[in-house]
């Protein structure tokens, strides 16, 4: 959707398989997501695509199949390797750091991006109080972006779900990603919020060309939002293409029915 | 709010402390002690308080305190525990109106504390039988006294004793003598003594510790079993003298060849074992039982007046007589301080030269009631520890009591002289002590 | 009711970010400082300083340590006293081979060491969590003490396995052993203790603290965005024990002088520890402060309360300072499971609002 | 073949050792599994009912003292388990259940200040003397044993072994036969399934701290039949500590099994590596073997397995 | 600094050119942003502004020209007034929460071809108007949030056109300057558009002169300096903050401080702590309100405190603050008073370092009136209007009163016509009227004497008290006054009620429409258990209307004490189904009453009043807030009120 959208491959992910004790996640699935795009992983439950996120962002290893991000070929990420390399992601049950404030929240997205030594930090001088501020002023931009800055320094703990849910992306952008994994970022809201979330994803889209790859239920908002979907059932890739094109399978809609595995 | 006043509360009572205790006019002698009545090691810390509180109140009930003035004793809760003890020094010690003329810590891990303390605050140390061994070198620790035996005397003593047993000397070598001890600094205190003797005497020797608090010994005591020594010698102390003792009955050690140092033989140490632990033997430096005149004294003065800190019955206890002999040292201290000073209100100072010119004869035993319970005692400016004298006692299961069976050892000065001279002089290498001349 | 904020208006991220960014938190910490530094010393005793003010600083320190493992990282220690024993017998060797060096360096080696040390027995960590990694940390806690204790060399093969500390002077002034005034110890204490808390307090507030704390509240979404657990954890563990071990040397040359590591460093050292911080606050550094005034003062107080004031039998106020001690652990963790430092912080929140309730 | 013997001996001491330990650390795994809670006062739970019990079979006791006797043994435990339940439904009342939902280090801690209060009242209400503990069962060496093999076990153990294997199986009965018990096994899966069985959570609560009470009151007398009824006794919480880790917080198989390599591993270790090293290893060698299962199986060996999710 | 100097300087930009010499460092603006509060000096205020100008000029900005700004108060739309007046145009600033076809007519009438937005959302209000206003060239927006996308011939980021300017200014750096030189006092220095009760909003044009000699002359009645500290939080659009917050500040030299966005000012007036306030009565009122509302939730021993406290602070504080002299144990009390409550409490309001207070608009409830005070904060009351460049009258220091407005400032003339109606004469007096000489003429006389429009006469303290508008007075049937905004002010003062409506012009007795306060009330209903789904079901609920008839009641009691006024006793009311609502056209932008829009939609409730009917069906058009229409309908119970007959005592 946004300008930026070449036909250039960020990542592909080519002939995945994962099986944890002999029940298989995911299998042989292949796809690719393209720079700018907005990428939708759609299926029932338990088909497999929040493990296909971890497997992209190093957290599953799966037993077969390669992933390539940015014209690199792996086995297997790792989990830091992949947020160094530019992916973020947001998670299906909320998980921000309970006993933090929105902004440290936030500013932990920031790590990948700051380095300076402990010996620094213990003085908060010079290098340290530097590189903090330049980060504070990047994640403020971000808080701004976001809207949330009336719970700056509210611990997240307190917070209403769905504000929670918007600092949890909030603390992905933060890490300036290239690819950006959304899982169910608008499980639970309202329409209000889901409103206000899919504005969100898609000026990150829009404003700094983020890839974005989501996991969501709503059709609604999948369709209206996203460039290309792919569908997962069972583990399998059953399904791929525009948002029409997808609406339109007949593998998708037995899927969606339950119709097709008996 | 409430805590705050709480806290409130809290800081004024500690503001308030030092200022405490004030008030009475007339001078009186503070003796305070470093008691544990708590924590693992209390069954043995509350006879021994006992007995030293029991003799002080006695002192001032029958004879109105030392040459008429009143002894007031303090006594502070340590839990045998250092940093509690390191607090209660620091309270007592200038209590007045005499200030801590000695200090009895009752524990060798406090006693090292206070040893230079003691120094800079001029009250003497009587770490009676326990505490650092080569502060029987009055020229490096002027504040410290040891009498009337150290371990390592205790230890020279001991093996002179299983030297009797096993007909000489040379008869010793070849022969396993096994120290189960205390894995602490009170328990490695006789492994270099032992050692030494060892190399002397050609005895073999090896050293079993046990940790703290020695429940379990099953490992040791099935390496005695397999190894069969000869002797088994015990620096133990709390619930690992009784377990050790029952083990050792368990495996069918003998138990006339089994001796504890004098802190692991007390009714406490041998009851739980029952039948089994008879003939159990321990050092000694005083005799067991309440028969003696002065036991007379403190059930008439003092248990018949309801003052008494512990049960009738137990007076006359090992570790009971042990508190009691040392507060007896530390009055005659005193007396003899009055004595050399001309003064009745003495200091710390002044008790310290008390302590060195101490000599407790057979005759001043008699006039205090306790002729034989203990040898005399003779206290110079070089020899803190005075004679080093140390006996073995049996008990009996039958007659639950225990009985002296050998005489009054020597030390073996030629063992632990050295020692004691290697060791202070380190200390005073250390610190910075010239060591006076004496 | 005694935070008057008005107008204290942040026009740079320095300032609003600040270490008390509250005008009236600034002025109070300074307050304390200042009677701690410049009034304290004139009016300190011995009995203050040895039985009070040495035991709470060296408690409080080594708390602080413990606080930044369990309570910034989340990772459960009863190691403690091992490692204050690692800093305690650093300094002694190292004093014994350096006698020259500053103190301060010296200090500062031993926690070195400690962290080393620390670092190593942390590794575990990574596959170990909870109450498994605390009973897995006694492991350290037992073989240490059992090496200080067994193997002559780290107490110069001396008769008894104590170490006792040399008389050491730091730029002329006297602040070991029996000599030192009392406020000389204290004052080098307390400098030394309020620069590491300060420093804690600059390290937990920036991007290091806050690994530590994404760990301690969700370690899997912590590795997902990039933290790395092994650094965050390791780096908890070295500065923790950094801090522990700076505290067991302070804890052996200036507080007791002489210790015997079965005793001084066992296990209950560390539980000791544990309970400073459960009690003042877990993740705060106040709260160790706090927890090390209750948990070391609270049974002097009720002592010489006791004792002193209502005459108890010495024997009896033991077992009755041990039941109270109880009492009012349990207490206050009904009252507040999170600690003093949270009941600080719910009462301060309520100042800052006063009158209003909310 | 002496040698063989003596290792034998070891090991064997080392396995009746291990279901001392056991004892101890069944109480934790039993409150543990049901609340959560990691009870630091179990030791001190122990010495507590010890010290009930000598106190009602001794002359110098409360008991005597007020009523002018007596109880004989088959009276006094079942008076002492009486009072470990009331003892649990008083920490029910007046700690637990207002710790409900609190992180677990929280409940530890408070357990710490209960342990705290126990031994307060256990040293005011009985005095700290060693007090001899016995109820008859045989001690020392087993002398058919030592006679016709030169095989040295101790009898308190044996039997120690024969009660734990007893109160294994009462408490399996417990847990699988009774509906209590299957009530308190669902509230260590989920507290609202416990709900659902229609058993109220704070009555859960005073069952399990009772039987882990009793269970403390049997690990009671095998420890203070060996080593006299005193403070010490509440130490042996240590011991267990490498138990729960080896055998998994929430295990009672683990408990046992746990115990038993506890008990042999650091025998021989300290028999046979001790010597070399100077001694008294066994304690950190206990917790270094429970900590090398502990890199392979994170969870205990009996331990559930987590399993991470995001 | 500041105030000290004679400065020198005919205009604005003129003036700054002055200050830059000596204030070039000192803060002028700040702005909560990104978390912490922006800071623009001087300098880098005048930068921007000229090099925003420069970049103006270049897009075709000429003399006399408009610039329509529409925004929260930003020191950057503050900036562009500056660079407006800098190249001789006029800015205009409109309101900015109002909806497209207000703009539109506000850009149409101005003939402005450039307009300046905030964001996104007022850049959408201005393309939306674009098609009707095809003179609009150019709009400029300052956040660039979401604005990517729109055409960057028509849709460009302030910065860019500062770019170009500073690019400008790089090659002939008094391109500005000069343009600056060339102006006069007489230029217009802004076009304020008055909302107005009736008809179309008027330009009001100010000259440079008017805002200067009015700030001047103000500074120094009220002792302002440049140390001052000020929140503006008021719309830009209205005088007062161009006034208080541009000419004022200017002049004095003290730093304006824009709040974050209009949920934050409570906490970002707590940040700042302004020295020099002012606020609307609403504000003051609803500010009370809270306080009530949240001291309700607390704890017995704190209320008890706090209502011994504001006890005290009644007997004592006032008087204190007046000047008069307390006994010492009264004294000292009021001083425990502030060290336990006052002092916190304002300080929690964020109005604790407050010299200066003044509200102005309305009447305030003497309640709340003296309350302030009573805390020690010196609340005073002006009376004033666009077309005086706000001031005609002011309370000076220790001569407050809550009923009337003050004595006229040093400068100005007031005199009361035959008519009641107040009429005055100023240096602040404005030009014109923008494009409409006709109502110009019809307010302003040829010799500068100004219609009001309102009734009013000096007290005898020689004090300015207003009644009402002088053509809303009306008269009941039995030919005693009707002052309905007297009325309606008095209910106004419970926290319970937040508008009134009264009606008794030419009517045997005086009724009202009631809208409740849906925090207050909700508040109550919660403590009260009255279970409530809406603000409708809310406002229907008898125990609802059994609380507002004790209010009405009390009302009336107080009425009875007054001859004059007694038979405007309320006789009967209503509590309407929905609140009145700027965006349904009932209420000004300001909050005013629109009489006649009232009438229109609910003249047969008004019937209903008069009738005796006991309920009325009513359905209302609404506009939702995403502009969206839709309908409410209601069947509202109507109640009558007991009426007090004679003085009595007890009133409360």
């Amino acid at each position: 959707m946004t300008d930026e959208q070449t036909n250039e491959t960020l990542l592909e992910v080519d002939a995945i398989s994962l099986s944890f004790g002999g029940v298989h996640a995911l299998v042989d699935v292949s796809f690719d997501i393209r720079k700018g795009e907005v990428r939708s992983i759609i299926g029932p439950n338990g088909a497999g695509k929040s493990s296909m996120l971890n497997v992209i962002n190093g957290f599953y290893h799966p037993q077969e199949g390669t992933i390539t991000y940015q014209g690199q070929a792996r086995k297997q990420m790792r989990p830091h390797d992949a947020a160094a390399g530019g992916i973020a992601r947001t998670f299906q049950n909320i998980a921000l750091f309970k006993g933090m404030s929105t902004l440290d929240n936030i500013m932990t997205g920031r790590n990948t991006h700051m380095s300076k030594s402990l010996f620094w930090q213990a003085l908060r001088i010079g290098p340290a109080q530097r590189e903090e501020i330049e980060n504070r002023e990047f994640v403020e931009h971000v808080i701004d972006f976001l809207e949330i800055q009336s719970i700056r320094k509210t611990p997240v703990g307190r917070l209403p779900y769905g504000l929670q849910k918007r600092v949890e992306l909030g603390r992905a952008l933060a890490a300036e990603p290239t690819l950006l994994l959304l899982d169910e970022p608008m499980a639970g809201m309202n329409l209000e919020e889901k409103e206000d979330m899919s504005r969100f994803i898609l000026e990150t889209n829009d404003e700094f060309g983020t890839t974005i790859a989501l996991i969501e239920h709503d059709m609604g908002v999948v369709m209206d939002i996203s460039d290309r979907v792919v569908v997962l059932d069972y583990g399998r890739k059953i399904a791929e293409g525009t948002p029409e094109e997808v609406r339109a399978n007949q593998d998708v809609i037995d899927a969606y029915l339950g119709v097709s595995h008996d | 709010m409430n805590l705050r006043k709480l806290t409130g509360a809290a800081v004024a009572a500690v503001l308030a402390l030092p200022m405490f205790a004030s008030g009475a006019n007339a001078y009186e002698l503070v003796l305070p002690t470093l008691d544990y009545r708590t924590g693992p090691y209390a069954p043995n810390g509350i006879p021994v308080a006992n007995g030293y509180t029991d003799y002080l109140t006695m002192l001032n009930e029958r004879d109105g305190g030392i040459n008429g003035v009143k002894i007031k004793h303090v006594d502070c809760e340590t839990g045998y525990n250092t940093k509690k003890g390191v607090e209660c020094y620091e309270k007592v010690k200038n209590t007045p109106p005499s200030g801590a003329l000695a200090i009895q810590p009752l524990s060798t891990g406090i006693t090292y504390q206070l040893i230079p303390k003691a120094a800079v605050d001029e009250i003497p140390i009587f770490s009676m039988g326990y505490g650092r061994t080569s502060a029987a070198n009055g020229k490096v620790f002027p504040w410290v006294f040891n009498f009337p035996a150290t371990y390592w005397s205790q230890a020279t003593a001991l093996v002179q004793y299983i030297a009797d047993q096993e007909g000489g000397f040379d008869a010793l070598k070849g022969k396993k003598i096994y120290l189960v001890y205390h894995n602490s600094a009170y328990g490695k205190e006789p492994i270099r003594t032992l050692e030494a003797m060892a190399e002397k005497f050609g005895y073999e020797f090896r050293g079993l510790p046990v940790d703290h608090p020695g429940q379990e010994q099953k490992a040791t005591w099935l390496q005695i079993r397999k190894e069969k020594p000869d002797w088994v010698l015990m620096w133990g102390w709390g619930v690992m003298n009784q377990v050790a003792i029952k083990e050792a009955a368990s495996i069918r050690y003998p138990m006339d060849h089994f001796i504890g140092v004098w802190w692991s033989g007390s009714e406490n140490d041998v009851m739980p074992a029952g039948d089994a632990a008879d003939g159990y033997l321990s050092g000694a430096f005083h005799a067991p039982g309440g028969g003696f005149p002065v036991h007379d004294d403190i059930r008439k003065y003092v248990y018949d007046k309801g003052l008494g800190k512990g049960d009738r019955d137990r007076i006359g206890e090992v570790l009971y007589n042990r508190g009691m002999v040392g507060a007896m040292w530390t009055t005659e201290a005193i007396r003899k301080a009055m004595e050399i000073h001309g003064t009745k209100e003495v200091t710390g100072k002044h008790v310290r030269d008390g302590f060195e010119a101490l000599n407790v004869d057979e005759a001043r035993l008699e006039e205090l009631g306790l002729g034989g319970f203990t040898y005399p005692v003779k206290i110079t400016c070089a020899n803190h520890e005075g004679p080093g004298k140390v006996a073995v006692q049996q008990w009996d299961a039958k007659a639950k009591q225990w009985n002296i069976v050998s005489k009054f050892y020597e030390p073996l000065r030629d063992v632990t002289g050295p020692l004691i001279e290697a060791d202070s002089a380190a200390y005073a290498a250390e610190n910075n002590v010239t060591p006076r001349d004496c | 009711m005694f935070y008057r904020e008005s107008g204290q208006l942040k026009s740079s991220y320095i300032a609003d970010q600040a270490m008390f960014p509250i005008a009236q938190d600034r002025w109070f910490v300074i307050g304390v400082l200042a009677v701690a530094f410049l009034v304290a010393p004139f009016f300190i005793n011995e009995y203050w300083a040895n039985a009070i003010l040495l035991p709470f600083l060296v408690y409080a320190l080594a708390a602080l340590g413990l606080n930044i493992l369990t309570g910034y990282c989340g990772q459960v220690s009863l190691g403690t006293g091992a490692f204050m024993a690692v800093g305690a017998y650093a300094s002694f060797k190292l004093v014994g081979f350096f006698p020259e060096l500053n103190f301060l360096i010296v200090l500062a080696l031993s926690g070195v060491v400690t962290a080393a040390v620390g670092m190593i027995f942390g590794l575990p960590s990574l596959r170990i969590k909870g109450f498994y990694l605390a009973v897995a940390t006694l492991a350290a806690q037992f073989f240490l003490v059992w090496m200080f204790n067994k193997v002559g060399w780290f107490y110069d093969y001396n008769l008894t396995g104590m170490i006792t500390v040399r008389p050491i002077d730091f730029f002329g002034i006297r602040i070991t052993g029996p000599e030192a005034t009392p406020a000389a110890k204290y004052l080098f204490t307390l400098t030394v203790v309020a620069v590491l808390a300060l420093s804690a307090k600059n390290i937990v507030r920036g991007r290091i603290g806050r690994e530590w704390m994404a760990i301690r509240d969700m370690d899997i979404a912590a590795e997902l965005i990039g933290i790395r657990p092994l650094q965050a954890k390791l780096s908890a563990f070295a500065v923790s024990s950094f801090y522990v071990g700076v505290a067991g040397a302070l804890y052996f040359a200036v507080y007791l002088g002489s210790v015997e590591p079965v005793e001084a460093f066992d296990i209950n050292q560390s539980f000791y520890v544990l309970f400073i911080i459960i009690i003042g606050g877990l993740g705060s550094v106040l709260g160790a402060f706090l927890g090390a005034a209750f948990i070391v003062l609270v049974p002097i107080l009720l002592k010489n309360i006791m004792v002193g004031g209502m005459g108890f039998d010495s024997g009896m106020a033991g077992h009755v300072e041990i039941l109270l001690m109880g009492l009012l652990i349990i207490f206050f963790l009904i009252v507040e499971p999170h600690g003093l430092a949270r009941l600080w912080q719910i009462a301060k929140e309520k100042l800052r609002l006063w009158p209003f309730p909310h | 073949m002496a040698f063989d013997i003596f290792l034998l001996e070891v090991i064997i001491s080392g396995l009746m050792t291990g279901v001392m330990y056991a004892l101890v650390a069944l109480g934790f795994v039993l409150i543990f599994k049901a609340s959560g809670i990691f009870n630091f006062a179990q030791g001190v739970m122990a010495l507590f009912a010890a010290l009930a019990l000598y106190d009602f079979l001794a002359e110098d006791g409360w008991f005597f003292a007020v009523f002018g006797f007596t109880l004989p043994v088959w009276l006094a435990i079942p008076a002492t388990g009486l009072i470990m339940v009331v003892l649990a439904w008083v920490i029910e009342r007046t700690v637990l259940r207002f710790m409900v939902k609190q992180n677990e280090i929280i409940l530890f801690m408070a357990t710490i200040g209960l342990a705290f209060v126990l031994e307060g009242l256990g040293d005011i209400l009985f005095g700290s003397d060693v007090k001899p503990l016995d109820i008859g069962i045989p001690q020392g060496a087993s002398d058919w044993l030592l006679d016709n093999f030169n095989l040295y076990i101790e009898q308190l153990e044996i039997f120690a072994a024969g009660t734990a294997a007893v109160l294994v199986v009462v408490l399996a009965i417990f847990f699988q036969r009774t509906r209590i018990g299957r009530a308190l096994r669902a509230v260590a899966d989920d507290h609202q399934a416990a709900l659902s069985v229609g058993v109220s959570l704070d009555k859960i609560w005073v069952i399990v701290w009772s039987v882990s009470g009793i269970v403390a009151l049997v690990a009671g007398i095998m420890w203070g039949s060996k080593s006299g009824v005193q403070f010490s006794l509440s130490l042996i919480a240590l011991k267990a500590l490498p138990v729960l880790i080896l055998g998994g917080f929430t295990s009672v198989p683990g408990a046992i099994v746990g115990g038993l390599i506890i008990g042999v591993g650091e025998k021989l270790a300290e028999v046979y590596i001790g010597p070399m090293v100077g001694g008294a290893i066994e304690n950190w060698f206990a917790y270094m073997l429970a900590l090398a299962f502990l890199l392979f199986r994170p969870q205990g060996l009996f331990g559930e397995r987590i399993i991470e999710r995001v | 600094m500041g105030n000290s100097l004679e400065l020198q300087g005919d205009t604005f930009p003129q003036l700054l050119l002055q200050r830059l010499k000596h204030d070039a460092e000192r803060p002028a603006m700040r702005e909560k942003a990104y978390g912490i509060w922006q800071t623009w000096t001087l300098g880098e205020l005048c930068e921007e502004s000229f090099a925003l100008a420069a970049g103006l000029a270049d897009l075709g900005f000429a003399r006399n020209d408009t610039l329509v700004i529409i925004g929260d108060n930003r020191p950057r739309l503050y900036g562009s007034m500056i660079a407006a007046q800098a190249l001789g145009g006029v800015p205009v600033p409109a309101y900015q929460d109002s909806v497209a076809e207000e703009i539109q007519y506000v850009v149409d009438h101005a003939e402005a071809r450039f307009i300046i937005a905030e964001n996104q959302e007022q850049v959408d209000k201005a393309l939306e108007i674009k098609e009707q206003c095809p003179r609009v060239a150019f709009v400029i927006y300052c956040d660039p949030k979401g604005l990517r996308k729109y055409d960057p011939q028509v849709v460009m980021d302030i910065q860019t056109v500062m770019a170009r300017g500073r690019e400008l200014l790089k090659a002939d750096p008094d391109k500005v300057n000069a343009e600056i030189q060339k102006g006069k006092s007489s230029d217009t220095s802004i076009i304020l558009y008055t909302s107005g009760t009736t008809g179309r909003p008027k330009g009001v044009v100010l000259s440079h002169e008017n805002l200067l000699v009015t700030a001047r002359n103000t500074n120094a009645f009220d002792g302002i300096t440049a140390e001052e500290e000020v929140l503006a939080y008021l719309p830009m659009a209205w005088v007062g903050d161009n006034v208080f917050s541009f000419a004022m500040g200017f002049v004095a030299g003290f730093c304006v401080n824009c709040p974050e966005s209009t949920n934050t000012v409570a906490q970002d007036l707590r940040e700042i702590g302004p020295t020099f306030y002012f606020a609307p009565p609403r504000v003051f009122e609803s500010v009370l309100t809270s306080v009530m509302i949240r001291m309700k939730d607390a704890g017995r021993l704190k209320r008890s405190l706090f209502d011994h406290f504001m006890k005290v602070a009644k007997k004592t504080g006032v008087a204190l603050m007046d000047g008069q002299s307390v006994p010492a144990w009264d004294r000292f009390h009021y001083w425990l008073g502030e060290l336990l409550v006052y002092g916190p409490l304002k300080n929690t309001l964020g109005l604790s370092r407050v010299r200066v207070a003044y509200t102005a608009g309305e009447a305030i409830g003497p309640e709340i009136f003296e309350f302030y005070r009573s805390l020690g904060i010196n609340l005073k009351q002006l009376y004033g209007q666009t077309e005086a460049t706000v001031f005609i009258t002011m309370q000076p220091d220790g001569v407050v009163r809550s009923e009337s407005v003050g004595t006229p400032p040093p400068g100005v003339e007031v005199r009361i016509e035959e008519n009641g109606e107040v009429v005055y004469r100023s240096p602040g007096v404005f030009k014109e009227y923008f494009k409409n000489p006709e109502a110009t003429a019809e307010t302003k006389t040829s010799d500068n004497w100004v219609h009001t429009g309102d009734a009013g006469y000096f007290d005898d303290e020689g004090h300015l008290r207003i009644i009402d508008r002088a053509k809303d007075v009306g008269k009941l049937n039995d030919s005693s006054m009707f002052a309905p905004k007297f009325l309606e002010n008095k209910l106004k003062f419970f926290p319970e009620i937040k508008e009134v409506v009264t009606f008794g012009d030419q009517r045997d007795f005086v009724t009202a429409f009631i809208n409740i306060d849906l925090d207050a009330v909700g508040n109550w209903a919660e403590r009260n258990n009255v279970a409530y789904a809406s603000y409708q079901e809310l406002a229907a609920h008898p125990e609802v209307y059994a609380l507002v008839q004790g209010c009405i009641e009390q009302v009336n009691q107080s009425l009875a004490q007054d001859s004059h006024l007694s038979s405007s006793q309320i006789r009967r009311f209503l509590i309407l189904h929905k609140e009145l609502d700027p965006d349904d056209g009932e209420l000004t932008r300001t909050r005013k009453v629109r009489r006649r829009i009232i009438n229109e939609r609910y003249g047969d409730l008004i019937e209903a009043l008069f009738d005796g009917r006991t309920n009325c069906f009513v359905s209302t058009e609404v506009m939702f807030e995403d502009g969206r229409q839709g309908q409410i309908e209601a069947d509202l119970e109507i109640r009558d009120a007991a009426v007090s007959q004679e003085p009595s005592r007890a009133a409360a």
